[in-house]
């Protein structure tokens, strides 16, 4: 029969969306439920004198308001350290800002209304008293000796520094025939999820049980910190996370305002609503990047990398974001740099500053957009320097097809990549001759386009490496329980969830392949702590890896408890039979049984099975990757673009991936996946940014002036697969969630830079915008003119 | 001081007291339960709360819930009930043209008035018309084919039948 | 109709408190606009009022709705001129036969303000009234030498576009007077038209923008009409490139003269984002691509 | 942000020093004060609505003259909080030089917006700083200038 694991299915819950029936936390209405709104800083960083909530307490409507001392009692302090960044510090945080004010948009207050717009009525007579000190903006001005301090409570401005380095790293550019060097940056952009974050605490005080619709990618993380740092047990603690409007990393990490809903439900045994507005999520939810790179790498004669040397500086905020810290990204840039290639050494640095701005911390394609850019950015340099095609300087230094297994020097163990395969299958699709040919005979016409590429390795399937090890309560492992209802229907509670991914249908396909049935009859449940067990969620591109592979054993055992009780059923040999097209059938292919008469005897009639024998037709497992502690996907990009040099406007025409995630259970999501990351890596690159004026003012937090890609400049963007399954699990899947965004947005600069490299002029900063390319022309020109 | 509203919503005679202050998507959404109009900026920039008012996408958000009054207006729901948008909505649905679904509501509004003021455009001209739909997960190109697949299905070019049609 | 609280405004979005009302008449409105002391708007299509009120950026106490007064409706022809109703919205003025013949400067500027659903709702009177600097249609309206209707308890009275925009959101219009129509001179056959912007993303708020008009009699351009916006407090008017082009052949010369002049014209304010030397070249930029693309009506 | 500018007084550098400290012709001068209360001779308390297009609010807050070099230059700091819409501060140094029939009037000024109004308003700061400011040294101008030369200029 035919597999279902590798077929495009659509998703059956995208049915719901598509008729107006999603069921978002934002849709949610309780009875009794409170709505809260929050009083923010004004400023980036102060002393705060006196909050005088008189006026505001008596409005028609408010219940209640918390200052710092009635709500933060009733909660633990967090603190974003991990044991395995050794010297890091992060100092504790809690709901409400107790003296001092951290960054702009920091809550200082917390009011509790009948309704959104009372709360807000009431806001706005609170007095805030709030004596403004010089907030500490720029990470290299931080890092000086005797800088002020952008959190009075930490040591210094450092949160946490490493260096990793091989051996022979300054022989090897003492001995190299080519140095090439830049220096980027990357600015400060955010999710911009269309759902902004959302929860909805109901504590019952008559059973001390804690209920929060929580719009996130963990609940599981969130009913370990639920009942943590509130004092609860953990079974007195559900989270549900019911449809999610988009999340992309932002809504796993711990916010003040998620906490303080939790807090005033619990004080007041009242359900409280938080729903972000779009200029709180611009000013509270996690930023991304941020980080300042010097780069350099080091060549021979022929084009072939010796070395690389980076130093990366990142910003992350007045304290680092609990629980996976803030410090991650950078950790993770300087051991992506220069992945993709044969290089034997390497020296990267990592500095990691407090600001007074609002956390970075974990968004799609952790690292990745930074470490490729860099690296991609001097291959190009390189490419120049030795005067080799961009196509053959990558032929020349990625890692071999049948090099594997192969360690990286920053010490990432990679199992089996496919670099050469995509980098030949992109060739084809792009045709970079005709390009060429092509642009040169636009450039008569003064049209200036360009194109360029960049390889990527994408970490995927984490194991307890990234956060177990460094004491956070991070689950590596996912659960699944698969059962057979009396019907022979089948369901499954994962714990893995959906955002629209399509999670519950690539398991609902792996699941059915396991037992014979089409994915119609897999019903498949997500997001519930009571109803599902615990795992670790959807984060990292561990969806598919780790939650199929959770789904496909769960549904074996479940195959097998089947199989022995046919086996008894019609007297045969349960090795002998298999489960086909809803029924047990033999050897021969003929069918015994079907799973309907089995649910129908185990259910109703078990009085007529063999004495002793297991009729329980639940199982449940759990898996955690073992072997490498984590995978790697790999993959290349192409980005074709137009600049148009007397506006500074990019028009970006193209854009093509060859990706390799393993194992492709679902090749329309794959497809959409990359699509989808793929524009969040281009929208940093060109338009995205969280602008901050020199008092750490966010100068842009509006729909109209932060700039999301929207659908007219965003290009059609063409996808082709190489399939390496990992040989680590049964399944192969590898995972695809931030293999669009890791590249885009370097190979995107190497085009811009293509096609303004008749004129001598480079970016080397995001976004692109018409402003850095005009500056960028007008410097290249001043060269010329007074070398 | 409330105001009686006096609207169609949904084909359905409606009325009932709002606050001036209630816009017409919390209205909806509050007040008649229907909340596939969703929220996204609260100021007419992302297009997730777009419904049909007189025929045309207008932002919920940006209309106050009295400024309705003796209107019809028509929202996910009550397109889906009358099968306005059925092929439409199956074309989102093969092609995977939603992920999270927040944005869809929006886009079907704004793909159904393209339709009915444009039955075959461009690609260009259906990225242009989705110009202020802002959508996160799927980079758009699944929704501009869907809408495309339906300008064919419905100018009878339909090469692959969809779900709706079987 | 007045109603008890029944149920608390549970909603998102969440508008400061005000009274609304609904004006039949000018007369009306006038007199509900007076009442209110000063603290009173006027609402359309709420297209700018509704959000900024959203933000909480401004709370008027009474929002007076003028959409049901008739003076303000409809597109009409007469004694030589085009009179738009300031109730007309944008997707009228992209669709309206009458102005893209006779204001074909409007038809160009309606693509390019905000998204399709915006402009089902929003209204040109709106947009005119609050005098956005980046907005188009206050540029079209000056570049088409149109006059803006505005009537009041004190009358009724034409006001020329060139004495209408006073400066950042100011206008001439007195406290309550309401603008009723926009009057454009009927332009001859022969007459060249051409609007551009320059934005981020389709829809955006325009870095800069041209609408311009001219007319060529005898090989040589005569009344030409340029104005820039996004540049200043209000569109402005390029005088000095007018003068540039006045007299001249439309040629890559006159052009180059006008994109020179423009240094006279514009002082664009500092903006941290975009500093004004740089919108000044990208000015010069637009106007030369609009220049050398101007087209009569076909 | 900063701002620079100047501007011709049609009086005596004395006279128009005199005005700086002059309450009244603050209120005046200042765009949208509704109060101003002085505090002792250098220091206000003050109230300003400032209504720009689709954004008003109303701030309470402080002017202050410092650096003071009589008749020839001062710091005129102020600030104000707007409640939930954020806050606004700024300084301007003046500078007073003689000039035949009158004073030339130079400032340079650095304008600081914080809050909801920064982050939202952002597109129009500039230019609001900006009208603003002119608007206060065209007010301190028509103050000094007598109605009848008003008139006729």
């Amino acid at each position: 029969m035919t597999l279902h694991i590798g077929q495009s299915a659509r998703r059956e819950n995208a049915r719901r969306h598509l008729a107006g029936r999603g069921r978002f936390v934002s849709d949610l209405t309780l009875p009794r439920m409170l709505h809260a709104v929050f009083v923010r800083s004004p400023m980036a960083r102060g002393r705060i004198l006196e909050i005088d909530t008189s006026e505001a307490s008596a409005c028609p409507g408010v219940v209640r308001i918390f200052t710092a001392p009635e709500l933060n009692v009733r909660c633990t302090p967090w603190v974003g350290t991990l044991g395995h960044f050794a010297g890091m510090q992060s100092p504790p945080m809690n709901i409400l800002a107790e003296e001092e004010v951290l960054w702009t948009g920091h809550p200082v207050a917390m009011i509790l209304a009948r309704s959104r717009a009372e709360a807000e009525d009431a806001a706005e007579l609170v007095m805030l008293d709030i004596e403004d000190a010089e907030p500490v903006t720029d990470g290299a001005a931080a890092l000086r000796p005797g800088a002020p301090l952008a959190n009075p409570a930490a040591r210094d401005n450092l949160c946490y520094e490493a260096v990793l380095e091989t051996a022979d790293v300054d022989a090897a550019f003492v001995g190299a025939a080519h140095v090439v060097e830049t220096s980027m940056t990357f600015g400060r952009h955010t999710a911009v999820t269309l759902e902004p974050r959302a929860v909805i605490a109901d504590f019952d005080a008559s059973s001390g049980a804690l209920t929060v619709h929580h719009g996130t990618q963990t609940p599981y993380q969130f009913q370990d910190v639920y009942a943590r740092h509130f004092g609860l047990s953990e079974g007195k603690v559900r989270v549900i996370a019911p449809d999610v409007g988009g999340s992309f990393g932002m809504k796993l990490h711990v916010y003040n305002e998620e906490m303080g809903a939790v807090a005033a439900s619990l004080i007041l045994g009242r359900p409280v609503r938080y729903v972000a507005d779009r200029l709180e999520s611009f000013l509270s939810d996690i930023h991304a990047r941020d980080h300042i790179v010097k780069g350099r790498m080091a060549l021979d004669a022929d084009g072939t990398i010796l070395a690389m040397e980076v130093d990366d500086l990142t910003q992350v905020g007045a304290v680092s974001a609990y629980p996976r810290t803030s410090a991650a990204e950078g950790n993770q840039v300087i051991r992506l740099m220069g992945a993709p290639y044969r290089m034997p050494d390497y020296r990267g640095r990592l500095s990691v500053a407090f600001q007074n701005k609002v956390q970075t911390s974990q968004y799609r394609a952790v690292g990745h957009p930074i470490a490729c850019a860099v690296t991609e950015a001097l291959v190009e340099r390189a490419a120049e320097a030795t005067e080799l095609d961009p196509f053959e300087i990558r032929a020349r230094n990625l890692i071999a097809d049948d090099a594997y297994p192969h360690v990286s020097a920053t010490g990432y163990q990679f199992e089996k990549l496919s670099h050469q395969a995509c980098l030949a299958k992109l060739h084809e699709m792009m045709d970079p001759e005709a390009l060429r040919a092509e642009h040169a005979s636009l450039r008569k016409q003064g049209i200036h386009r360009g194109f360029g590429i960049a390889s990527f390795v994408e970490i995927t399937n984490p194991g307890a490496a990234f956060y177990g090890v460094g004491g956070a309560r991070i689950s590596a492992q996912d659960g699944a329980v698969v059962r057979m209802m009396p019907s022979g229907d089948i369901h499954c509670a994962i714990s893995v969830t959906e955002q629209g991914q399509g999670t519950e249908t690539i398991i609902a396909q792996v699941v059915a392949d396991q037992l014979g049935v089409t994915p119609e009859r897999v019903s498949v449940t997500t997001g519930d702590t009571a109803t599902t067990p615990s795992g670790g969620a959807t984060w990292a591109c561990r969806g598919a890896g780790i939650g199929g592979e959770t789904a496909l054993r769960a549904g074996r055992r479940l195959r097998d408890r089947i199989l022995t009780l046919a086996g008894a059923l019609v007297q045969a040999d349960p090795a002998s039979l298999r489960l086909e097209n809803g029924a047990v059938v033999d050897g021969s292919g003929a069918a015994r049984i079907t799973l309907e008469e089995i649910g129908r005897i185990a259910t109703y009639r078990p009085d007529t099975l063999p004495d002793g024998i297991d009729h329980s037709l639940t199982v449940a497992h759990h898996f955690a990757p073992t072997g490498y502690p984590f995978d790697f996907t790999n993959g290349i990009q192409g980005s074709l673009v137009e600049v148009d040099v007397e506006t500074g406007l990019v028009r970006i025409l193209k854009h093509w991936i060859v990706e390799d995630c393993g194992r492709i259970i679902n090749p329309l999501l794959v497809d959409e996946q990359i699509r989808g990351g793929v524009v969040q890596g281009l929208g940093p690159a060109f338009f995205e940014e969280c602008q901050y004026d020199a008092d750490g003012q966010l100068t842009n937090g509006s729909l109209a002036d932060y700039l999301v890609p929207m659908a007219c400049e965003m290009p059609d963007i063409e996808i082709a697969h190489i399939e390496t399954p990992t040989g680590d699990t049964i399944l192969g899947a590898k995972g695809v969630g931030e293999a669009g965004t890791a590249a885009a947005g370097a190979a995107a600069m190497n085009a811009v830079n293509d096609a303004l490299r008749p004129f001598g002029a480079r970016l080397t900063q995001t976004p692109m915008t018409p402003l850095r390319i005009l500056d960028a022309l007008d410097a290249a020109r001043e060269e010329r003119t007074d070398p | 001081m409330k105001h009686l509203l006096s609207t169609t919503v949904n084909g359905e005679q409606v009325q009932e007291a709002v606050s001036p202050r209630t816009s017409l998507a919390d209205f909806l959404r509050e007040d008649m339960g229907l909340t596939g109009t969703h929220l996204g900026c609260e100021m007419g920039a992302c297009g997730a709360c777009l419904v049909l008012m007189d025929g045309a996408p207008v932002h919920a958000c940006l209309v106050l819930a009295v400024q309705a009054e003796g209107c019809t207006v028509e929202t996910i729901e009550g397109l889906t009930e009358t099968g306005a948008a059925a092929d439409l909505q199956a074309r989102f649905h093969d092609r995977n043209a939603l992920q999270c679904g927040y944005c869809t509501n929006g886009m079907l509004m704004s793909a159904q008035a393209l339709l009915a003021a444009n039955p075959d455009p461009s690609r260009d001209e259906i990225r242009d018309a989705l110009s202020g739909n802002y959508c996160r997960c799927t980079g758009y190109e699944a929704i501009v084919d869907a809408i495309a697949a339906t300008a064919s299905d419905r100018a009878g070019r339909s090469e692959t039948k969809t779900e709706a049609a079987q | 109709m007045q109603l008890e609280e029944l149920r608390t405004e549970g909603g998102k979005v969440k508008l400061p408190s005000f009274e609304y009302l609904r004006a039949r008449s000018m007369e009306e409105a006038w007199a509900l606009h007076s009442e209110a002391g000063g603290d009173a708007l006027y609402l359309s299509g709420g297209h700018s009022v509704v959000p900024s009120m959203a933000l909480r950026l401004q709370a008027p106490s009474r929002l007076i709705d003028i959409s049901q007064i008739a003076e303000l409706r409809g597109v009409s022809v007469a004694e030589g001129a085009l009179r738009i109703g300031a109730m007309t919205r944008h997707a009228e003025v992209l669709a309206d036969p009458l102005i893209a013949h006779h204001a074909p400067l409007l038809s160009q500027a309606a693509p390019h303000v905000a998204h399709p659903a915006i402009r089902n709702r929003g209204t040109i009177g709106g947009n005119l009234a609050l005098a956005d600097p980046a907005s188009e249609f206050p540029a079209a309206v000056l570049a088409l030498r149109a006059e803006i209707e505005a009537n009041g308890p004190d009358g009724r009275r034409l006001i020329a576009a060139d004495d209408f925009f006073l400066d950042l959101y100011e206008t001439a219009l007195a406290p309550g007077e309401l603008l009723t129509a926009i009057h454009v001179p009927l332009p001859p056959e022969s007459r060249l038209f051409g609007f551009d912007e320059i934005a981020r993303r389709r829809g955006d708020y325009a870095m800069v923008g041209v609408a311009a008009q001219a007319d060529v009699a005898g090989g040589v351009i005569a009344g030409a009409s340029v104005t820039l916006f996004s540049v200043g407090f209000t569109p402005v008017r390029a005088r000095a490139a007018e003068q540039a082009l006045d007299g001249a052949p439309l040629s890559p010369e006159s052009i180059a003269r006008a994109q020179a002049a423009l240094a006279q014209d514009l002082d664009p304010p500092d903006d941290p984002g975009f500093p004004p030397e740089r919108r000044l070249q990208l000015a010069r930029v637009l106007l030369g691509r609009v220049l050398s693309r101007m087209e009569p009506v076909k | 942000m900063k701002l620079d500018g100047e501007q011709f007084l049609n009086a005596d550098p004395q006279t128009v020093w005199t005005a700086l400290f002059d309450r009244d012709v603050l209120a005046g001068a200042i765009p949208g004060c509704e109060s101003l209360d002085q505090l002792s001779a250098t220091e206000f308390a003050a109230v300003v609505k400032l209504k720009i297009g689709p954004v008003s609010a109303r701030f309470k807050g402080d002017v202050e003259l410092s650096d003071i070099v009589p008749g020839q230059s001062c710091t005129l700091s102020g600030k104000g909080s707007g409640g939930i819409a954020g806050f606004a501060k700024g300084a301007a140094q003046v500078t007073l030089t003689p000039e035949a029939g009158g004073t030339r009037l130079c400032y340079d000024a650095d304008v600081a917006v914080g809050g909801k109004l920064a982050s939202l308003g952002n597109r129009l700061i500039g230019a609001t700083a900006q009208k603003l400011t002119d608007a206060f040294f065209a007010n301190l101008s028509d103050a000094l200038t007598p109605p009848e030369e008003a008139r006729s200029a």
